[in-house]
């Protein structure tokens, strides 16, 4: 028998796959197929990070994320068929087609949403964390964020709230070494430790390797314990890179071709697992193959689906911007 | 209700206090948090008490983080709380209107009505007190251009108790917008409880020669006026729509379908204000009606000044009103 | 200057470069700031090269750091530096409200004329993209509200480049809108040097029976629907404000004067915009020579939706324009 | 002879009176007189931190301050009738009367002003400071704010940016342990260690005693030199305390009378020059009474002169909205 940890790996393996392989989709048929509009922000490269904090999250638990925020979603149990709809804009998206990429939500799921607002997610987070402890809740909020995020003040606002309230969240801070162009180290004063940003907040700061699977799921299983058990916020800095552009119309020439080939060859977190499940002979690669190909029909089954699913109709566009059922609300004078 | 034994006497700060405490009680998920709205029982002293009456959890004294006050509304809104956050000057949403406009406003409609924020921002504005140009702003037009919020702006303490209630159970965002020199001023409001509908305009002053729509601090100026011109024989009606987002244009209209002629009075810049929407709309739905083009008061276009003899001429005062009007009618 | 010869065809983010270029040549204190803008060149190509023209002192990328980017941008103004600084989006002008209409607009109110504050704050924004509700706000409303700042939104090349260059050379703060769905489109622009005065309307087309006044990408659909309607008989003048604050409402009076029509037409929303102002004032200072009220075309009343049949519904086209003057004449 | 560091103790002792008695003015004679309107921040128990910093600046020197700036300015070489009549108001302030109180600025005396907004002084000072820096000058900005103002995004974003591009800015912390009823362990993560968020941003953070005029001199000169010779900022932390209300119509019930007057008796940063110079003998006190002598008839006259001063005439608002003298700008339009 396998041990548990096989399993677990293997696991992480099939959510990383779904995440590359429905983004390799995005990119390879929906973007030259003209398939989604704007643009759509890949998280190629950084599945670890995904897959790793959300298995450690529990059912209770909420997740908030940015604009690159398809792996979260889809490791939290998005939906493939409704995040591809919702991202070629059909009326059976996960929100409807009014949200697009950038705004892929599933209450029922605990994800708040996608927030492409860079640092808003975070007083968000801290907010619904504290929403959940006067509720009762033993709940946990995982909050997403790139490296670029952490110079705006709503991240430091809230990070300093986060620590003098005790919410319990965590935030992760994928620094996958660019925000669209610029380098971290042109952004982030003192760069190469911004996990040290946590100590003038009195919380803990960690720096982790991202493209470990493993080592990010152990990491974030302590913080988030912490959190619902002590109430104690944490700093989670995940060292990660993007193997593709900022979005799908990004012309890369900030940064030399080779470092993202190099990159590739040496960090690709999937490439880990399959080495690493290769090189200590613990299953045998078929398996990885089979997982692949499982993948591979999911993924293309919900695409085909979701190409197939209807548009929504123009007037659509008037619904939702408020509720009305609320009790006191006359609407007569909306305007048009 | 409008037994007049069943009223109190008590100023715009009691009212809106009132309304807090009320719902607190009513509802549990409701929950304050500020600067200094703990101890301090906030700088004007709407929330006085509430801290000691709810306890530290329900009413929370915050750092200085405009952002994250109001952010964190938003996330606690999405997840069952109803936040009443306070920012201290209406200036400062200029540091919270993300939170505000881009994230409460939109977040319902972007998540195709997976959630939606039942969050209140209140805030105070207005000149008069000596401030100064950073902490007297009137920004309603801001919030009002944008779909998804509700937008209220009130200055008698009956309508601040019975409209901040309304916007404490209502499920949309709330621009919840209140006078800074206004607190003190004192107004029946009934022992019962009452709940205010948001959208509705109210006929502060029956009159058949002119409309005049004015809220939030100008509405009194606007009422001196009307009284005023009472006494040279001109009967001016005094609309406050109260809420500007949605706008009860119905009650405007039918006014001034019987009025013929319409003055808008706000303490904001007339410049592309809400005053501009009111006096177009009117324009372009009941141009037969009006005798006469509209004509708008506001506070004159420069950031308000400190000294006094300087800053009441910049803002509207009664004469400033009543001379328009006796312009209008001339 | 108006020799075909001396014209060049280029884009408008070719024509905001070009003004960009030509004053930081002129004027060293001229530098800019904002995210990306330096080997990226600005996530829509309006500052390619410059940084490798003129270096990275002078063109610089900045953290994700809207407050400061803007806050930056005024205390270096206070000093001697014309900065021209970036906010990627326009909806992120939420996050620098601050910076830009409590500090720019007033700091040289306040200090009683001491100080002057010659900031430009250019950001795009606008929807028909499809990057949804919080990447396509048109805000332009709110930066008009508020004395002390000059408003500019144009979307034709040889105005952006114009007027972008007066901007820079103004002493007040500019907050300098534009439209990310025009960055590629084409429009001739002087090879000499030309700076155009702020404050000055446009008429883009004369006409002679409805006037159309229309601003930035919506000023497209004016165009289109107005050669649709010749095809009809209806000749419409279309009258690009490009300042919104001051507002040219001398050429717009005239105008309307002559066709005693009005149509006005922004992708902001009607309610509480600048086109709200524009009707009330014809009407207000008009009213006789109008011979119908005066219409408004907007984005209807929501966030902007992400799908494409709903985006588009809600964006105002030339049909709808053409639609709305149709009614007016009808 | 008397040796410089008496001389410059003796400056102090007189530089903090000034502030002092000016400020005692606006307590004991305005505010009963009701000659000033909306509230006015004093900074009395504060004076030993703008004295000493003030002091360590150059001509060539900036500063930009908060709602309790009045001695910064004073500090800094203000006219004193022109600081009275700008917060009674008068035509001969300052500002010509559109300030006030919380607006004070003087142009040629480098106070680029007051900013009440509570941290919006910290990018503007940055932004101050690289103007300086790119026009050749050697100039130091010094921004002064309240421990309240270290929770603000704004404050963050500056500091990153001071930090990344080597500006020469000294952020000074005035900590009187209030954001008007808010103490500072209410509002800040790790309160005791304000000064360490500086370690984030890989810049010195400093805390030092503010009511000791002395070390908060030489602590500033340090910091002003590192930012004018090596343009690196700093962030110094003085431990204050104000001793009278947030603002003039403060009722102070959030902190126990006992508090202020033993703090008073204890920390007086005035007392404290009278007590060293008295148990040193380094001077004779009869020259302390002559300095207050002086002083206090310094303050009375500019007090008396800007009384008597002119209002502004209403119409006077209308003017400095705009500046009008640009060649481009032309005006027809504007809204009435
Ligand atoms: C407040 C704000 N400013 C600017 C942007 C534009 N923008 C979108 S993504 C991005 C870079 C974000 O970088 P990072 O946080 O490192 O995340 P990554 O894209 O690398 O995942 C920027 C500047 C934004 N969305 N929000
Ligand atoms: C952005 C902003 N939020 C709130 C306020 C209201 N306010 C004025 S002073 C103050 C407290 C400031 O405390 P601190 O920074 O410690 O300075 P102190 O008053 O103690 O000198 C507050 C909250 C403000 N002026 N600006
Ligand atoms: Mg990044
Ligand atoms: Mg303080």
């Amino acid at each position: 028998m396998r041990s548990d940890r096989v399993e677990q790996l293997l696991a992480f393996y099939r959510g990383m796959l779904r995440i590359r392989l429905f983004e390799e989709k995005i990119l390879d048929v929906m973007l030259p197929g003209r398939m989604f509009r704007g643009s759509s922000h890949l998280s190629i490269g950084q599945e670890a990070v995904a897959v790793g904090v959300v298995s450690a999250l529990g059912p209770q638990d909420y997740l908030i994320t940015s604009h690159r925020g398809h792996g979260h979603c889809l490791a939290r149990g998005m939906d493939m068929e409704g995040a591809f709809a919702e991202i070629m804009g059909r009326s059976t998206g996960v929100c409807a087609g009014k949200g697009g990429s950038m705004h892929l939500s599933a209450r029922d799921l605990g994800i708040l949403g996608e927030n492409p607002v860079v640092g808003s997610s975070a007083p968000m987070a801290a907010g619904a964390a504290l929403a959940l402890r006067m509720q009762g809740s033993h709940g946990v909020v995982a909050c997403f964020f790139g490296e670029g995020a952490i110079n705006t003040g709503a991240f430091h606002e809230a990070v300093n709230l986060a620590a003098l309230w005790s919410l319990p969240v965590v935030f992760v801070c994928e620094n996958n070494r660019y925000a669209i162009s610029v380098p971290v180290d042109v952004a982030s004063a003192r760069a190469k430790a911004i996990h040290e940003r946590a100590l003038g907040y009195g919380i803990e700061g960690h720096r982790i390797d991202g493209m470990n699977v493993l080592d990010v799921y152990d990491i974030s299983m302590a913080a988030i314990e912490k959190a619902r058990r002590e109430g104690r916020p944490s700093f989670l800095v995940f060292d990660t890179y993007r193997f593709v552009g900022h979005h799908t119309a990004d012309s890369e020439h900030y940064r030399p071709k080779d470092e993202v080939l190099q990159e590739f060859r040496a960090h690709d977190p999937i490439h880990f697992v399959e080495r690493s499940v290769a090189d200590d002979c613990i299953v045998d690669m078929t398996e990885l193959v089979r997982i692949r190909d499982e993948v591979r029909a999911e993924v293309d089954a919900a695409f085909a689906r979701a190409l197939g699913a209807p548009w929504p109709s123009p007037e659509d566009a008037l619904g939702g911007a408020y509720v009305e059922t609320s009790a006191s609300f006359t609407c007569t004078g909306l305007p048009g | 209700m409008s037994d007049p034994q069943a009223m109190r006497n008590i100023t715009y700060a009691q009212a809106i206090r009132t309304a807090l405490r009320e719902e607190m009680k009513r509802d549990e998920r409701v929950v304050l948090w500020g600067e200094d709205i703990g101890v301090y029982g906030g700088v004007y002293g709407a929330t006085t008490g509430l801290q000691r009456e709810f306890g530290t959890e329900r009413v929370r004294d915050t750092p200085i983080s405009e952002m994250a006050i109001v952010g964190m509304g938003v996330g606690a809104a999405l997840l069952g709380l109803r936040p009443v956050v306070e920012i201290m000057y209406e200036d400062f949403l200029a540091h919270a209107a993300d939170g505000v406009v881009n994230q409460a406003a939109k977040w319902g409609y972007m998540s195709g009505g997976q959630y939606r924020v039942p969050l209140v921002v209140r805030s105070p504005g207005g000149g008069g007190s000596g401030y100064a140009a950073q902490h007297s702003q009137n920004l309603e037009a801001w919030f009002a251009h944008i779909p998804g919020l509700i937008v209220v702006a009130t200055c008698m303490p009956r309508d601040a108790r019975g409209l901040l209630k309304a916007a404490i159970r209502d499920d949309n965002p709330v621009v919840f917008l209140e006078h800074k020199g206004h607190y003190t001023y004192k107004g029946d409001v009934p022992r019962d409880e009452e709940v205010l509908p948001l959208g509705k305009a109210d006929i502060k002053r029956p009159g058949r020669d002119v409309t005049i729509v004015a809220w939030s601090k100008a509405l009194v100026a606007a009422l001196s006026a009307a009284d005023e011109l009472a006494s040279e024989g001109i009967d001016a009606e005094v609309i406050d729509p109260r809420t500007l987002l949605p706008l009860d244009m119905d009650t405007i209209l039918a006014s001034v379908g019987r009025t013929r002629h319409l003055v808008v009075v706000s303490e904001s810049h007339a410049y592309c204000g809400v005053s501009a929407e009111i006096s177009a709309q009117v324009c372009e739905r009941a141009f037969g009606e009006l005798k006469r083009p509209p004509k708008r008061v506001g506070s004159h276009f420069v950031p308000l000044p400190y000294s006094e003899p300087m800053e009441s001429y910049v803002i509207p005062d009664a004469a400033r009103v009543a001379e328009a009007v006796r312009g209008l009618l001339a």
